[in-house]
């Protein structure tokens, strides 16, 4: 095994599925780039983060097309090419844009099989970069997987790792079901032990990254590693956290969740979105309608505020929940 | 005044085919906008009666390989792309039994198996679909295309000016056909549509398009056939904007307070595809009166047994609510 | 007072307000209805629900403005005309269509203010009829106030009766900020007592519909209706309810709430959206943290499933929360 | 070649306002460009360098009433909208007294007291704003105009084509101003551009449209006059295509390998809007170099202390975090 970025390990995961399924096409802007440049570099960019890379130079403008500033129009290409047998992954450059194309989301892809009664399936993949901590600004920086977690028909994918990554991956490729990826933008870089080959981690299936006693806490992407940095420096307190990272929020793992708050009594859910309507607020509601009798003490989310992401370092850094704040609220969950 | 006899432009078979198609759409409206009165029938419904000879004059050059996706006022692409007419009456009473059992309803009639992916609730939600299943056709390259149904009104959507860019630039095999039958719901398209030129519009874009007279199915056979002759030659996309009218309102229940008084009337003396239809075809002794007659009455029988079909069937049970929501749970 | 229907009451808010303020416009498709028709009659429809008759007549193109099938284009027009200091109400005809102008709403009109940091207000009030009960199907049913909800700078109004709906829009039109107003179609006809004359309710301040002992139930708009229904019929056996009507999710009224459950130690939130990241989720959620310490009994959710809104009579009907469950549910959290 | 002296289509006091626009815009972007490599500026930024001609030439029009809205590039259009370079300038290094508070940042610099309605980092975002204002601009009767700043690749957006429909359905006055500068990030616009012609296509949508030289300043600012004065004598939306260079990569640190080795070098040459303007104006006698060179020295100067000031200020305070959500809590 060797140490891969996450943006490495899902590019791989690309290059494993498209190679055994022919029926895999990428779309997006810029997923290969150079299309009308001057240099003749026809892989300019392999996506503006590179996740893409090396998939045009192998198999070319019929399965790696760049398209137009046209969202819509590619989610839309997507849900129509997976109708008609195709397996598209579309690449949706940042999160932030599901604004131009959330019908195709949530009205198209998302609801084709039901309202069609169970015939005909529509196994889009929808990649997309998220999050805050590099300064982008409000329309670069958010999360918006509660937007998509709340559509029936939708399944999430929300990986912290690498090794994640790309087995989450492969199982989306593999499955029938329209699926949306969130990919951290602050995690791509971030390495972990990635195997060569294909493997498949399966959805609704959370991951128990640290094991302890005291306080149960879940947390989705970046926020588990800045989990992890909490937990490890209380546990030379000897205080010691189940930490719980869903990899998916639709599905999501009920079980694992309240079984360890079955065995500790408390809960913190840390969420890098604002906090109303969030998967933070959903796993919480969950937790006080099926785990109540389990719980000891309130429930303690820890959130960005009820604000657009903001611009200056300063203020960015005091949106995005940190190391610190995730362990004070470890510390206040435990009070009583 | 006699003619030479002519050499029709589809073979008799196709002709008959064509015919009963048309009727079959006719009578399925017709009788729609009756049992709707009653209150059997949920939801609202959008009646394609009018204009006929765009769906079956488009779906004449197509099979089951090829794709269309439709809007809101869809049951004239599914019965003309090959929708089971039964269970489509099944699905507009929210049986059980109906093609998408019942979840659906007439605004989400889909049957993958026909190439027909779906009726759409939403205006210009179809378009970009369909140059998706585009790209499975030029992927496939089998020279097979995909068609966008639309109207007037879905002309002016973000999605559909989007869809039909990116036809051009990526060169799949897509056919616009934006019905043009002057209203989008209360609004005249003379109003919504800026340049007044539908057709014109695509061209702009880089698409060859013309518009053409919807109430002739040989008017539309033809535009249909040149623009879909291009997607099948691998020349890209094109776009034809057939001219017509409907015959009720947007939806049944429209006062249609923004039609004169009477239009509605005359348009039924003046732009009906089933009389220019018969009145060509006998004219050039393609086929008789007595082989259409025939059909009609086929095609009475089989809406009324739909209609009885339907109306006595059970609906979906309670358990089918979270059923179909994903393939995999 | 007359008694009013909640269509009534709406659009007697806007011709109270459009007299009053010239800044206010109205845009959307049919608002008036008739352009470009053939019969002359340039008021040919006055809204799909018939929300704006009337308007047009007296207030003319200028200010009645029917546009094109664009959604992005109306909201956006909306919200670069209150930039520009005018008042626009804008109609999105249904709820369900905010996927093809999301982004104008969430990105754009919502975000204004703190990106400008402070320098410049949005002013736009976005109607938009919502939810299930007329068999419209799964792109024309749902709620969608989740997403709002979620979007820091929106507010968001929810109003259950016509009272409270001429009250809040004045006050929606008065105001300085992005209000997204969601009317529930089943609710346009119901009447109520409603003044003739202009009056306010101000935003985060719930209405307690019902005071009682044992139970806190909250509800939104048509379930509200429903939620009354099953508690008078409870009230017969002498089991009695707070039912609390946010009437505003953004703001939220957390004090009302948490103050009830510090009385009854119990809380049923009934929603008609399905329920992940809902805003029964978010109710939820808040009460596990801020209320936790009174609550005697597990929170109970009432939703819809999480599946698309399904076209069948009976399985809408079956989809859509009902008395009959909401009563069930107070049985439920009151069994221990 | 001596020339009999002409007349200039601005005043003195305009031509010399223009090209310290100019320069002052040239030579905000290149200190970015280098400040940007010190890592103190935050986030990403798209550089203007090489289209000053095109937000110059069209301001030039404007007034503070008028409206402008603009994209991720947009120091420029800020700058000749008449934005305080130094309020930019500390907004870009997100300092508490830049212009936004340091809350927006350089894909967010707006000024509505100087009708600037914003930067905006979604591509496509801006145009319906502007048929917004110019709805505005209509209702107030004052012959105001909207201008929708875009690039070649937004105009492709489904959001912008709503808007350029919407524009001539209303008949406000809004002018699309769609710089061509050959790319959207790394494709080219011959790529994404279907028909290979934004204003041809403009003109589809039933407006006036033309394209123009976009590094000679008179150039954009006659075709934007045209366009413009439509806009105020109440015809109606118009567009034009300025066609442009960026020198920079797409955002800074871009590698540009979808550029040929040595383009932009050879644009700074070939098209450069401050070359051409310098010669015009000194060949038909209008301005001297001595009175360009003061305002250069002068800008370098106001740059300077731009820079030296935003680099000194204090960042916001935690506590503005949740401040301006609303106007209202
Ligand atoms: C995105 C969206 N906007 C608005 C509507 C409401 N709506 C349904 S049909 C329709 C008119 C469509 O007109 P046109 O495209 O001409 O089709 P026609 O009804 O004439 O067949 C409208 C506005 C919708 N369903 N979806
Ligand atoms: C909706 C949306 N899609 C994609 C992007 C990413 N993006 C930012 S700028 C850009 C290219 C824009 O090209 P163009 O309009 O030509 O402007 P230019 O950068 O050349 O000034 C893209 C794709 C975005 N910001 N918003
Ligand atoms: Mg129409
Ligand atoms: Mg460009």
């Amino acid at each position: 095994m060797t140490q891969k970025s996450m943006r490495d390990a899902i590019n791989e995961a690309l290059h494993l599925e498209m190679e055994r399924d022919p029926r895999i096409i990428v779309l997006g802007e810029d997923v290969s780039g150079g299309a009308g440049g001057t240099s003749g570099n026809r892989e300019a960019s392999g996506g503006i983060f590179g996740v893409t890379k090396g998939l045009w130079p192998k198999y070319g403008d019929a399965r790696v097309i760049d398209t137009p500033i046209s969202e819509s129009a590619i989610i839309g290409a997507a849900a129509g090419a997976a109708l008609a047998g195709l397996r598209p992954v579309a690449e949706l450059m940042f999160a932030d844009f599901v604004g131009v194309c959330m019908d195709q989301i949530y009205n198209q892809a998302a609801k084709f099989r039901y309202m069609f009664g169970g015939k005909g399936s529509c196994p889009v993949v929808i990649r997309t970069a998220m999050g805050a901590g590099m300064n982008m600004g409000a329309q670069h920086s958010q999360t918006i997987y509660p937007f998509i977690t709340a559509v029936p028909g939708m399944k999430v994918v929300i990986p912290s790792n690498a090794y994640d990554a790309k087995g989450l991956m492969i199982t989306a490729l593999r499955g029938d079901d329209p699926v949306m990826f969130f990919e951290h933008k602050a995690l791509y870089p971030r390495k972990g032990e990635v195997p060569d080959g294909a493997y498949t981690i399966p959805f609704g299936e959370a991951a128990l990254v640290r094991e302890g006693e005291h306080v149960t806490v879940v947390a989705l992407a970046r926020m588990v590693v800045f989990a992890e940095k909490a937990i490890d420096a209380l546990a030379k307190e000897g205080i010691t956290c189940d930490l719980i990272d869903p990899r998916t929020t639709s599905p999501l793992d009920e079980e694992t969740i309240l079984e360890s708050v079955a065995s500790t009594g408390r809960l913190v859910v840390i969420d890098e979105s604002p906090p109303r309507c969030s998967v933070a607020a959903d796993i919480a509601a969950m937790v006080a309608s099926k785990g109540f009798r389990s719980l000891k003490a309130p429930i303690v989310q820890v959130t960005a505020p009820h604000a657009p992401v903001p611009f200056a370092r300063e203020l960015e850094r005091a949106y995005v929940p940190s190391p610190a704040r995730i362990e004070q609220a470890i510390r206040e969950v435990l009070k009583d | 005044m006699a003619h030479a006899p002519t050499t029709p432009p589809l073979s008799k078979e196709q002709l008959l085919k064509a015919y009963r198609q048309m009727k079959t759409i006719r009578e399925f409206e017709e009788r729609l906008h009756i049992e709707i009165q009653t209150g059997e029938i949920p939801g609202f419904t959008h009646l394609y009666a009018g204009q006929e000879a765009v769906a079956v004059g488009v779906c004449a050059h197509l099979s089951d390989s090829d794709y269309i996706v439709s809007t809101h006022r869809g049951h004239g692409h599914c019965i003309a792309k090959g929708c089971d007419v039964g269970g489509m009456m099944l699905e507009i009473y929210g049986r059980a039994a109906g093609l998408c059992k019942g979840k659906g309803g007439s605004m989400h009639i889909a049957d993958v198996t026909k190439g027909m992916l779906g009726a759409n609730a939403i205006v210009g939600g179809g378009p970009p679909l369909a140059v998706g299943a585009a790209i499975a056709c030029r992927n496939r390259g089998d020279k097979t295309v995909s068609i966008a149904f639309g109207g007037d009104g879905s002309a002016n959507q973000g999605t559909v000016f989007e869809a039909m860019n990116m036809a051009v630039v990526l060169k799949v095999p897509t056919v616009f056909v934006f019905e043009n039958n002057g209203y989008a719901e209360h609004t005249g398209a003379d109003y919504a549509v800026g340049s007044k030129d539908i057709a014109g519009r695509a061209r702009g874009f880089g698409m060859p398009a013309e518009s053409c007279d919807g109430a002739d199915f040989f008017a539309v056979y033809a535009a249909a056939g040149r623009a879909i002759a291009l997607g099948r030659e691998g020349k890209g996309p094109a776009t034809i904007e057939p001219r017509i009218t409907r015959y009720y309102g947007h939806f049944e229940g429209d006062p249609q307070l923004y039609r004169a008084k009477d239009e509605t009337k005359e348009l039924r003396e003046t732009m009906d595809c089933l009389k220019n239809f018969r009145a060509r075809v006998t004219r050039e002794g393609w086929l008789t009166n007595a082989e259409m007659d025939a059909i009609d009455s086929d095609v009475l029988a089989l809406i009324d047994s739909a209609v009885k079909t339907a109306r006595a069937a059970p609906p979906p049970n309670d358990a089918e609510l979270t059923t179909d929501v994903y393939a995999t749970y």
